[in-house]
């Protein structure tokens, strides 16, 4: 009964498959005061580069049917303070953090990888080679194989813990890709990161987001999400970690069908912060129902049942 | 407890598009400072973003808050159509209100107001009068149709008001207020909540002043200081990397803070 | 008062910018049950190929968070008649219609664009290189700026009639795609078609479409339109016709903010038959509250404020 | 006219997940055949497919018309939730219903119905008795608890149950009372609706028969003949590119028409 939502990822023993997204959940410390970490299976922590970042120009964020565009633009505190305030502030949880690593160029990701895992609650990194948001780096890394490959190999080089690396779904073909990066070494992928996309504010007649574009987030994309986890889980043995969209049970049960080993809720905690705790609570009866024994049995399944 | 499917009490439409909504739940307990919002989900389930909305009235007796709010968009229209007896989900007290603690009896506190910031300074404006400070109001709305709570806050104190077409009070903007009010006599603390051309122009009259506030708007995600979303720049950084987020750390700061 | 809504695009003088998108009015007979067709716009029809096509297996839809999935395949009852059936009985209509031209290869475009434009009422073609449902062509031709260039070229030199080429949103980077279509000698273009999407049936963990993935429409994807839009739109002076999730007046203007010239309406019509007229009769008030004059006014100066 | 927001007379949950659901609008004059279904678009904003939804039983004298469902996912739970006076935006009515026009006084009619598929065949049969036919019913259900309508059906002639754990009738499927109701005497015609089993049953014993009819299902989008969502291959087709569309030109058939 109790192991029925553990799920066990290179690096991460979970203890359930329910991980706030990285961008949607800061460092961890606001919901705390909302509920108990401890009872999420791990959690993605925001955006980390080298040196503190200010982000874009505001509006960053605007609202579509379903869906909401961000464009935030990557703001943090940095590496060093990462280090020294917020991931130890994450220690007295029984959690082990996955931390999201973005940069500008290859020597920043490779000089953020070198030593964010040193930190002792620092289990895997979610390398970010697909944010729509800023203009060098980010998204440029997660739709050229080429480039993908190079960065996965420099960064498992320097790396105590295991890689995810999060793709981009803005591309033609995203299967080259998850290749390359597999090719590279990595021990896992995430995806999807965020789509394109705009709104217009109809009185000012310019984009709502200062930024112009910004990344598309939401049920809205949960279908395109479902459809890549899919493609990719078919032509990898990397396990995924699934997210765009989820904000039911349903929806976690459905990116575990479509080939995700874990999954992380983004947009969904704006909605109801409480969110996370009522997945968690609800998966055993809806698995129960669809004759699902546990969720290690179902990704075992769905990897049996590829074509 | 920070979120509650909070019971409709009233809701009344209070001026044209303007309505007046009162809610009844445990979560009013926790309401204790003006200023402060609430973060309200509206029910249409293809808007997954909140509403931030400010506290316009308290009653702790009561269970009861207020808040008054302009349909603007979807999201507010929708919340127009809600009734008495219908549930709405509401995170919050969120943000940090108006200081008041420092106001003595007697303090003269002018409230500055522009059209749908007015609200979260009537329930300012009762606990102002509660520390037996003088408050006067200067509260600057687009025409006379508009204007709502006039009963409420004359019986607060002196309440001035200007519009943009002169059909009610004076012409123009509530700085053409503040400049006859300002010649009566200089105010100990000063509130404000509006446009942010309203924001800018008492910024620019008590930039140094020790006890001037100003409420700040953002478009928010998470309203609770997570997703960087409401940030604003601060004046004294050089580096341009700084920032506060203007839904936990604000929406309240004092003038001389951040960058409007 | 009356020209308000007027736009003028190569082949096309259009009493209102409303039109039915292709696959969602079938060769518009039903819905001329439910209103009069003479106060559109225009119509857009169904995919129309040299032979016949049964399309897909079923399912063939499924719903998606303010969004479906679809994967019809193309059916249509062949070239032949389409031109002896389907629009002659739109003749009795005060109508231009806009032939939706699909093919498995050049040849069949080719073939294809080659008759349609004999029909009286066809004003233009639509070249759809860009169905994400069919396994030889369709999305193939909308990915590669080569193939585009290319098709566009062949099927230039036999038509009669303008040629707006329908883009596809799965590419990397549309850019350089419609770059390809404009120097191939393109009158127009539209967009977006469909963005490849999959849902899963938990009961059976299988896809719910027969056909496993299926393009996605509705509102979900206005966002991702709208930035395309205004993407190609900073890039090609060619006229578009926009399309992806319009439901109200707000949207339609929206992307005409954005950069299109004229508007297509697909999902919405499933949801309320009676879409398309209302929009027309929604948008003069809506246009007077933002203080539009005309759609033609509008589209003149979104052109100008272009960066 | 063809869509309407009709009135919602009463909604009452008339078995485990099933709802009875009577509307009242100027549409019902527009519902004369049994088998038609109402295409409608359920009170929830990020749904944007209507859901096709039988007619079981129209009364013109009162303006209203009634359906039966199951609650199978978020539309029909959501539709569950709509209350006395709410409203609901519904199409049609559209499809091709039960033909039974040739029907004459004292013909042996059966009708065959599983589970949710039983609600159109009781327009069916009220319609059948008014032609004075002697009207058989074969409704096959998953066990007792989940039979609705068992009195009405009784009203209009015999009436045969099976439930698949025995619980109530026969032990098994329609098809084992089918059996015993064609050793009695043959159908001059026969009606079929439910699970694709059951058709395929009732297809396959009457494949031959000149007025042998069944209702089929399909995801739908249009439901009205335009977007080719809903397609079924002909049984006498070589090149398999020819089709019918099941919202307009079914989704009744007879036997021998379609694959199924
Ligand atoms: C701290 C704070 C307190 C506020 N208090 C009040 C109040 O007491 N009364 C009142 O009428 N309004 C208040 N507002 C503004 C109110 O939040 C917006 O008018 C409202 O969100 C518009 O929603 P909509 O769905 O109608 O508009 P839409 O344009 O459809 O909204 C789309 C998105 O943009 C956001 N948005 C749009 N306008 C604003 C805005 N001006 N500020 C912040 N977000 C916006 C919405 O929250 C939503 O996420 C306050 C805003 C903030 C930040
Ligand atoms: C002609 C016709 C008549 C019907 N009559 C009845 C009836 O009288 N009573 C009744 O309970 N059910 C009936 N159904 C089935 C009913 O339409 C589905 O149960 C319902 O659409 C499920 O909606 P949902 O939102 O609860 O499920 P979801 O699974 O959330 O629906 C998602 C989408 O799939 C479609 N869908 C799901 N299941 C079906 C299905 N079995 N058939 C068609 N579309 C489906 C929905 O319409 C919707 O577009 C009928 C179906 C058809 C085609
Ligand atoms: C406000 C916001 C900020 C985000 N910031 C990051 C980030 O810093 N790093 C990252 O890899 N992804 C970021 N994302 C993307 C999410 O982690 C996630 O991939 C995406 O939102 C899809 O999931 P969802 O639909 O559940 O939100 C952000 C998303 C949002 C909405
Ligand atoms: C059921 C269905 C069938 C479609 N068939 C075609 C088609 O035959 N040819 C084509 O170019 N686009 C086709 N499309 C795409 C639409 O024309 C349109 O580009 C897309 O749906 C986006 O618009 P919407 O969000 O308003 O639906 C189809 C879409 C749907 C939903
Ligand atoms: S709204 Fe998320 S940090 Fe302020
Ligand atoms: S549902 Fe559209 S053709 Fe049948």
């Amino acid at each position: 009964m109790n192991n029925q939502l553990k799920v066990s990822l290179p690096g991460l023993e979970l203890k359930n498959p329910i991980i706030p997204a990285s961008g949607c959940f800061g460092f961890g410390a606001e919901y705390a005061k909302y509920f108990d970490l401890s009872c999420l299976g791990s959690i993605m922590i925001k955006a980390t580069t080298l040196e503190p970042r200010f982000g874009n120009a505001t509006p960053r964020v605007a609202e579509t049917p379903s869906g909401m565009l961000n464009a935030i633009g990557l703001q943090n505190p940095g590496l060093d303070v990462v280090m020294s305030e917020k991931l130890p502030a994450l220690e007295k949880y029984d959690l082990p953090i996955i931390a999201n690593v973005a940069g500008s160029c290859e020597e920043d990701y490779v000089a953020v990888c070198a030593k964010i895992g040193d930190a002792p609650n620092v289990k895997a990194i979610e390398l970010n080679i697909s944010c729509p948001n800023v203009k060098h780096g980010g998204i440029a890394f997660g739709t050229d194989p080429d480039v993908a490959y190079e960065l996965t190999k420099a960064v498992m080089k320097v790396t105590k813990v295991p890689i995810y690396v999060k793709l981009s779904p803005n591309v033609t073909n995203i299967v080259p890709i998850a290749q390359a990066i597999d090719a590279g070494g990595a021990d896992g992928l995430t995806m999807i990161n965020t789509l394109l996309g705009m709104r217009i504010d109809l009185k000012t007649r310019k984009p709502i987001l200062a930024n112009q574009t910004g990344g598309l987030s939401g049920p809205a994309i949960k279908p395109i999400a479902i459809r890549l986890i899919h493609q990719v889980s078919q032509i990898t043995d990397l396990p995924i970690i699934g997210m765009g969209g989820i904000y039911t049970a349903d929806d976690v049960l459905e990116m575990f069908m479509a080939g995700a080993s874990a999954v992380a809720v983004g947009t969904a905690n704006f909605t109801d912060p409480y969110i996370c705790p009522k997945l968690i609570e609800a998966l055993p009866q809806r698995m129960e129902e669809l004759g699902i024994e546990s969720l290690e049995q179902l990704r075992k399944e769905v990897r049996e049942n590829r074509r | 407890m920070k979120q509650e499917m909070m019971t409709i009490i009233s809701q009344i439409k209070i001026a044209p598009k303007i309505f007046e909504l009162i809610l009844k739940g445990k979560l009013v307990k926790e309401m204790k400072t003006p200023g402060q919002f609430l973060h309200i989900k509206v029910p249409q389930a293809d808007l997954l973003l909140r509403r931030p909305i400010s506290l316009a009235s308290i009653d702790q007796k009561k269970e009861t808050c207020t808040v008054i709010y302009r349909v603007e968009g979807v999201g507010t229209e929708s919340l127009s159509l809600l009734k008495k007896n219908d549930f709405l989900d509401v995170m919050g007290p969120l943000g940090n209100g108006f200081d008041t603690a420092f106001v003595k009896p007697n303090d003269r506190v002018f409230i500055i107001g522009g059209g749908i910031g007015v609200p979260p300074l009537y329930q300012l404006s009762k606990e102002l009068k509660q520390r037996q400070a003088k408050v006067v109001h200067l509260l600057g709305f687009a025409k006379k149709e508009v204007i709502f709570y006039e009963e409420e806050f004359r019986a607060l104190g002196e309440t001035y008001y200007s519009t943009d077409d002169g059909s009610y009070g004076i012409l123009g903007h509530a700085g053409n207020l503040l400049v006859k009010a300002r010649k009566v006599g200089e105010p100990s603390a000063v509130y404000a909540c509006g446009s942010n051309g309203l924001l800018k122009m008492v910024e620019q009259n008590f930039s140094t002043h020790p006890h001037a506030y100003l409420s700040l708007e953002a478009r928010m995600a998470c309203g609770m200081g997570a997703c960087y979303a409401c940030v604003c720049h601060l004046q004294k950084d050089e580096t341009g990397t700084k920032s506060k987020k203007i839904c936990d750390e604000g929406p309240v700061f004092p003038t001389g803070e951040v960058i409007l």
